[in-house]
């Protein structure tokens, strides 16, 4: 099994590199100069010069390559072109505050999903089947976007229920229930919109465990339906759940980019979003380089998990 | 007189190994030794029955010597000819000679396609006939075993197991073939079924000088159709030959104990034979240590037998075994 | 020998049992009006090909046909109790505890990720009520009897790790863990090789004489029955053609598809002769036929099989057969 | 062929008759793309400005209202169903496309090339497309052109892996070892045993990647990064009622509702076709 998992470490290494060059490239491609960020047009052209031999600006493509590089591992993120902030120290601020709306809205997605993934599935071609592969098919057609808006005209213009914009009501940024408040509704329309694809998933993943002939080999000794649907057939519906647990760690920073915008929540996704209107490139590629390393991480977490919750796998290569 | 019989088929130590993949950057030196130092021969006219168990290699034996896959190392004859090494290109005049029947009736019948296109594949890459010259010669052939000229615009879902793999034979007769290779060609099939293409095949053999090499795991149909037989364990022939000498007087331990274990369809004779059951199974064909590969199940086992492999040899004739005991 | 009076009386009655796949509108019977019954301490055989139906009949006998199949009618008379009569739940309890049955492909018959032994004590647990500690121990002198080396390292290992022939004891073991009446098994040697196939057959014998328990063994294969089986049924396109002890269907067929298909079969000794198969094939079940089912197919067949089905005639106290043509042997 | 055509349209009606939600569904998409066509007979302008009536609720007159420039919005939204579905077939024509000829290249030859173009497929799909494809966008010039590239060009992963998959299954059935026993050439095994096999999956992912596409170029023109003024999608169409929320409510109402009955009118699409053009590979069960 460590074999295995060394193995698979070994796989994900150089797609990280692979990811990092083409992150690197598209930022020389951009149009625009990386100095720029650093400097502002009072300064003279020495100190230019200076700053350039700094950063290594003034040295050959491959080499800038591996200072970005060293600077990234180091938490040197370079800065913004816009603002002139540091970007790293942006994330730092922004990452929190999606991890706080999306974090308990997959939660909850995933477990509901499960639970009524797992009743459709049971129960196919009935009611209550019906119902809820009727509703998730819907789901998916529905763009979150939209769906913030119908929730924010219902809750916030008609019923005046829940604030509409933002993480905090000015003046009292401390306060959790002020905070909850504000939470409310983006992680609905997350949740929602989280929903269909796993219930569907885990609804069609019962049915094919439920026609295994394990299923009927249980049934051929009497245990009863409940009894095979949690003692047999829910581990492995719950196993290939695992594989999408891992996947959705990149969720954690570009999960929200539309529902942010729509809430005008503070996190990563309105920065990138505002990024991207306003050809900030450092940034784009910063959270680029982001996210695709953890779509990378994530694979190889999910793996990882796989291969230590299966035993089919656990055994394999000993 | 059997100097004087033709060999059509000659294989000389023969291997095939499949390598294991470990990882991505290096090729696993594991291999699994599906077909290891293997040689026989296939007379002119005559049925060969390869009998042995799952994973015994008797299908990639059958499949390399078509060429289907390429051999590790070892020749093969064909009519005197070396086709070992040829290319595809070098093939393609010995494909027309050397034809296949397949296991599965339903995998081996392309669904989209209708019969006439079925069986036209082959005629298409290896004659010149024109396009009404080849539906006549499909139309011919589905007679011959035993199809209607109605049968050609259907697709192979609208038949039976059994119709399909009357298909299967006509598409490979099509192109009149000396050999014809078939691998399982009756195991999916019913009984009674198996009973109907196993008299076709009989038929066709001496209507058209056919020479078969007759994979397959049962072993009484072997019996029945074959002229002599080949025994495989493991990746090796350990006994070959004619097919009611190897029934009333097998050598090898295994043949043996896999002809002992056949359910005699007669109760008075299958409550009173005394069947020796081995023990124990299959070994994994990726760890193989030296010596006789049947030794860890074979009651007669001796320290040679973990010392040195043993060789096939004559020991009567057309009889040949691996064994030690011998 | 001593005859025991209790032994011949039947453990399982089956009445009128019918079966049929919905699909949609179209009905599909594959089970069409059988009796029978298995005697107590018995291996009965039912022989049949593909698409007879023998393998639909004890899944409907044990109430777990698939989804799209329903028994239509029949009784199921198990030690006297009938079945019918009982609530779900009671019907449920009879499946394992009174009724075992075993699986053609052990490849996929157990959970992947549940270990051999947990299988045996689920089982222990639920049926015969071992507490949990006690049914490892359990768990390792069955996994013992039915013949798997090392049982206490076994026990603990996942169904990857068995060959196929080793699956298949896995699950005797699971059907000996609830000391069963009747075991049933559905063509439990198709997927295994002959070798491995010897030594499950055995094991069945063996366990059946210990346990005196009767045994339905369902296959397609005349020798795998003339091996084991005492007591023959012959099945064709859903219905039991002909019935009889193993001598008299093997060496006194009456029914023209007995014959026919004990011809068809090429003989392991003696002389090579040509086979003798049976024209056409097997008759589809959507749209049956008024007549004999094995009609089309028959070297006897006369106008009457066309349009009527023939009832059982009577040959001995064990034999019967369904063919008008016995009928004519048993007149004169 | 004609008796497997037949039963392709039994099946189809078959499938309709018992799936109702799915026959709605054809009929809905039979409707939009027929308006989105003639959408040039109705009787305004999409684009014509009139400040005389802005932001009017539904009446008589405009059916749907106006919006903040008084352009009449059931036309606006008919023209916008245009260029969304433009959208949707053209980017899943290039997708598919790619997908297919990756997948079917991939799984039949195997060895290197089958490794080079997955990990260039993992590669590619381990940047979200969110990100992947705003990214892509700026480079570009933003435009109509742009968008039906960007999603053709980056969302083709999923169905070369799907196609993959089967052809390597394909690849091992008998009838392609035949083939190739008997010395078919590779381009006639591909083109005549491989590609007929992979159809139903290639038909079913087609109509599962418009709705995305669908989807997607909603979005990202709700995020102002896709379709641009004066053309309108339904997705800029919603960027625009956001801001109209509070007072014209009314305006996020007709494209949100086209965009959900459209992509979810798509993915029951794929699944009726599913179920009709899987070849029947047994008779009798």
């Amino acid at each position: 099994m460590f074999k295995y998992i060394f193995k698979r470490i070994m796989q994900a290494i150089p797609m990280l590199v692979i990811i990092s060059i083409i992150c690197f490239g598209l930022i020389q491609l951009a149009p625009y100069d990386a100095v720029d960020a650093m400097t502002t047009p009072n300064m003279s052209e020495k100190t230019v010069e200076l700053i350039k031999a700094r950063y290594g600006l003034d040295q050959p493509a491959y080499m800038q390559y591996f200072y970005w590089v060293k600077g990234i591992l180091s938490g040197e993120w370079g800065y913004s072109i816009v603002t002139h902030e540091s970007i790293s120290k942006d994330l730092s601020v922004r990452i929190p505050n999606t991890i706080i709306l999306v974090l308990p809205a997959y939660f909850i997605a995933l477990v509901l999903s499960v639970i009524l993934g797992l009743i459709a599935g049971a129960r196919k071609g009935k009611l209550a089947d019906k119902i809820i592969d009727g509703l998730s098919s819907f789901g998916i057609a529905i763009p979150s976007f939209w769906m913030a808006m119908v929730l924010i005209f219902i809750f916030g213009y008609q019923l005046n229920l829940f604030p509409i914009l933002g993480m905090h009501t000015i003046g009292s940024e401390g306060s959790f229930s002020d905070l909850f408040i504000h939470l409310v509704l983006p992680t609905t329309v997350l949740t929602l919109s989280f929903m269909p694809e796993l219930v569907r998933y885990v609804r069609s993943s019962t049915i094919g465990q439920l026609s295994e002939d394990y299923v009927m080999v249980q049934q051929a000794y009497g245990a009863p339906s409940i009894g095979i649907l949690f003692n047999h057939v829910l581990r492995n519906v719950l196993l290939p759940v695992i594989t999408i647990v891992g996947m959705s760690l990149p969720m954690l920073v570009t999960g929200a980019v539309v529902t942010e915008t729509v809430f005008g929540w503070p996190g990563i996704g309105t920065y990138f979003v505002k990024s991207i209107q306003g050809f900030d490139y450092p940034i784009i590629m910063a959270i680029m380089l982001l996210s695709s390393s953890l779509v990378i991480i994530g694979n190889l977490l999910s793996d990882i998990l796989y291969c230590i919750v299966d035993p089919r796998i656990k055994g394999m290569g000993e | 007189m059997n100097e004087t019989r033709e060999k059509l088929v000659e294989v000389k130590n023969l291997k095939k190994y499949f390598p294991i993949k470990t990882s991505m950057f290096k090729k696993g030196n594991q291999v699994v030794k599906a077909v290891d130092d293997v040689t026989f021969h296939i007379y002119k006219g005559e049925t060969f029955g390869l009998v042995g168990e799952s994973g015994c290699g008797k299908s990639t034996l059958g499949r390399t010597l078509n060429r289907l896959y390429n051999p590790t190392s070892g020749e093969i004859l064909f009519d005197g000819k070396d086709i070992t090494k040829l290319n595809n290109k070098e093939l393609q005049p010995f494909r027309n000679r050397m034809q296949m029947i397949f296991q599965d009736p339903y995998s081996s019948l392309n669904p989209h396609l209708t019969v006439e296109k079925i069986i036209d594949e082959p005629l298409e890459i290896h004659t010149r006939l024109s396009k009404n010259e080849r539906k006549e010669k499909i139309i011919d052939i589905l007679e011959k075993v035993g199809l209607k000229k109605e049968d050609l615009d259907k697709l192979p879902h609208e038949f039976s197991g059994g119709q399909r793999q009357r298909i299967g034979i006509a598409r490979a007769l099509s192109i009149n073939p000396d050999f014809i290779l078939c691998d399982e060609a009756i195991s999916a099939l019913d009984v009674s079924i198996q009973a109907q293409v196993i008299n076709m095949l009989e038929d066709l053999q001496s209507e058209l000088n056919l020479t078969y090499l007759f994979v397959a795991h049962d072993l009484s149909m072997v019996r029945h159709i074959s002229d002599r037989i080949g025994v495989m364990y493991l990746g090796k022939i350990v006994e070959i030959s004619k097919s009611e000498e190897l029934y009333d007087k097998p050598l090898h331990p295994y043949t043996q104990a896999l002809l002992s274990a056949i359910p005699i369809p007669d109760p008075i004779k299958a409550q009173n034979s005394k069947r020796e059951i081995i023990t124990g199974e299959l070994p994994s064909p990726i760890e193989m240590e030296k010596g006789c590969r049947f030794r860890s199940r074979c009651p007669f086992a001796k320290p040679i037998c973990a010392e040195a492999d043993p060789q096939l040899k004559q020991v009567d004739d057309e009889h040949y075994v691996a064994c030690h005991l011998y | 020998m001593k005859i025991n009076v209790d032994k011949e009386s039947s453990l399982l009655e089956v009445k009128n049992l019918r079966t049929a796949f919905y699909d949609g509108k179209t009905k599909t019977e594959a089970v069409r009006g059988i009796d029978f019954s298995v005697k107590k301490g018995e291996i009965l055989g039912i022989v049949g090909e593909s698409g007879s139906g023998k393998s639909v009949l004890v899944k409907s006998i044990l109430g777990i046909v698939p989804s799209n199949a329903k028994v239509d009618t029949g009784e199921v008379i198990l030690d006297g109790r009938r079945i019918e009569g009982l609530s779900k739940k009671e019907k449920r309890l009879i499946r394992g505890k009174d009724i075992a049955m075993i699986f053609q492909d052990p490849m996929t018959a157990l959970n992947p990720l549940k270990k051999a032994g947990d299988h045996l004590i689920e089982l222990l647990v639920r049926v015969r009520g071992i507490k949990k500690k006690e049914a490892k121990q359990e768990a390792i002198e069955l996994l013992r009897m039915v013949g798997i080396p090392s049982p206490e390292t076994r026990v603990d290992q996942y169904p990857h790790e068995f060959s196929g022939g080793m699956r298949q004891r896995v699950l005797i073991a699971m059907a000996l863990a609830c000391n069963p009446k009747l075991l049933i098994a559905d063509e439990p040697t198709t997927a295994l090789d002959v070798t491995i196939q010897a030594q499950i057959l055995e094991l069945l014998k063996k366990l059946q004489r210990e346990k005196d328990m009767s045994v339905v063994l369902i296959t397609h294969d005349l020798g795998v029955v003339a091996t084991i089986c005492s007591r023959i049924l012959v099945m064709y396109a859903g219905m039991v053609m002909e019935e009889g002890m193993a001598n008299e269907i093997f060496y006194s067929p009456k029914h023209p598809y007995t014959k026919a298909l004990l011809n068809s079969i090429p003989r392991v000794d003696g002389e090579k002769t040509r086979l003798k198969p049976i024209k056409g094939s097997a008759p589809s079940l959507k749209n049956v036929g008024k007549g004999c089912p094995f009609a089309d197919r028959c070297e006897f067949a006369f106008d009457r099989c066309f349009t009527e089905v023939p009832q059982y005639n009577t040959f001995s106290a064990t034999q019967r057969s369904m063919c008008f043509l016995a009928e004519e042997e048993v007149k004169n | 062929m004609n008796g497997e055509k037949n039963r392709r349209i039994e099946k189809l009606k078959t499938e309709l008759k018992r799936n109702k939600s799915a026959a709605l569904a054809l009929l809905f998409l039979f409707l939009i793309i027929f308006v989105s066509i003639f959408a040039f007979l109705s009787p305004y302008d999409p684009n014509k400005v009139d400040v005389l009536n802005v932001l009017q609720k539904p009446n008589a007159q405009h059916l749907f209202g106006t919006d903040e420039l008084g352009r009449d919005y059931l036309t606006r939204a008919l023209y916008g169903g245009r260029v969304s579905l433009i959208v949707g077939i053209l980017a899943m024509l290039i997708s598919t496309s790619i997908g297919v000829l990756v997948g079917t290249v991939s799984g039949y030859f195997g060895g290197r090339i089958d490794n080079f173009l997955m990990r260039t497929v993992d590669i590619i799909s381990s940047i979200p497309w969110m990100i992947l494809v705003t990214v892509v966008s700026i480079y570009l010039t933003p435009g109509l052109k742009a968008i039906i590239l960007v999603i053709g060009l980056f969302t083709w992963m999923s169905t070369a892996r799907m196609v993959r998959a089967e052809t390597l299954s394909v690849k091992e059935r008998e009838y392609v070892l035949y083939a190739k026993s008997t010395g078919q050439s590779i381009r006639k095994v591909i083109w005549k045993h491989i590609i007929p096999a992979v159809m139903p999956t290639f038909i079913v992912a087609s109509t599962v990647s418009i709705a995305n596409a669908i989807l997607m170029e909603s979005a990202l023109s709700f995020l102002g990064l896709g379709i641009q003024q004066p053309l309108s999608s339904w997705g800029s169409m919603l960027q625009n009622a956001q801001s109209n929320l509070g007072n014209a409510p009314y305006m996020a109402i007709l494209p949100g509702l086209l965009i959900v009955f459209t992509v979810y009118s798509f993915n029951k699409l794929g699944d009726i076709l599913r179920a009709v053009v899987e070849p029947k590979t047994s008779g009798g069960k």
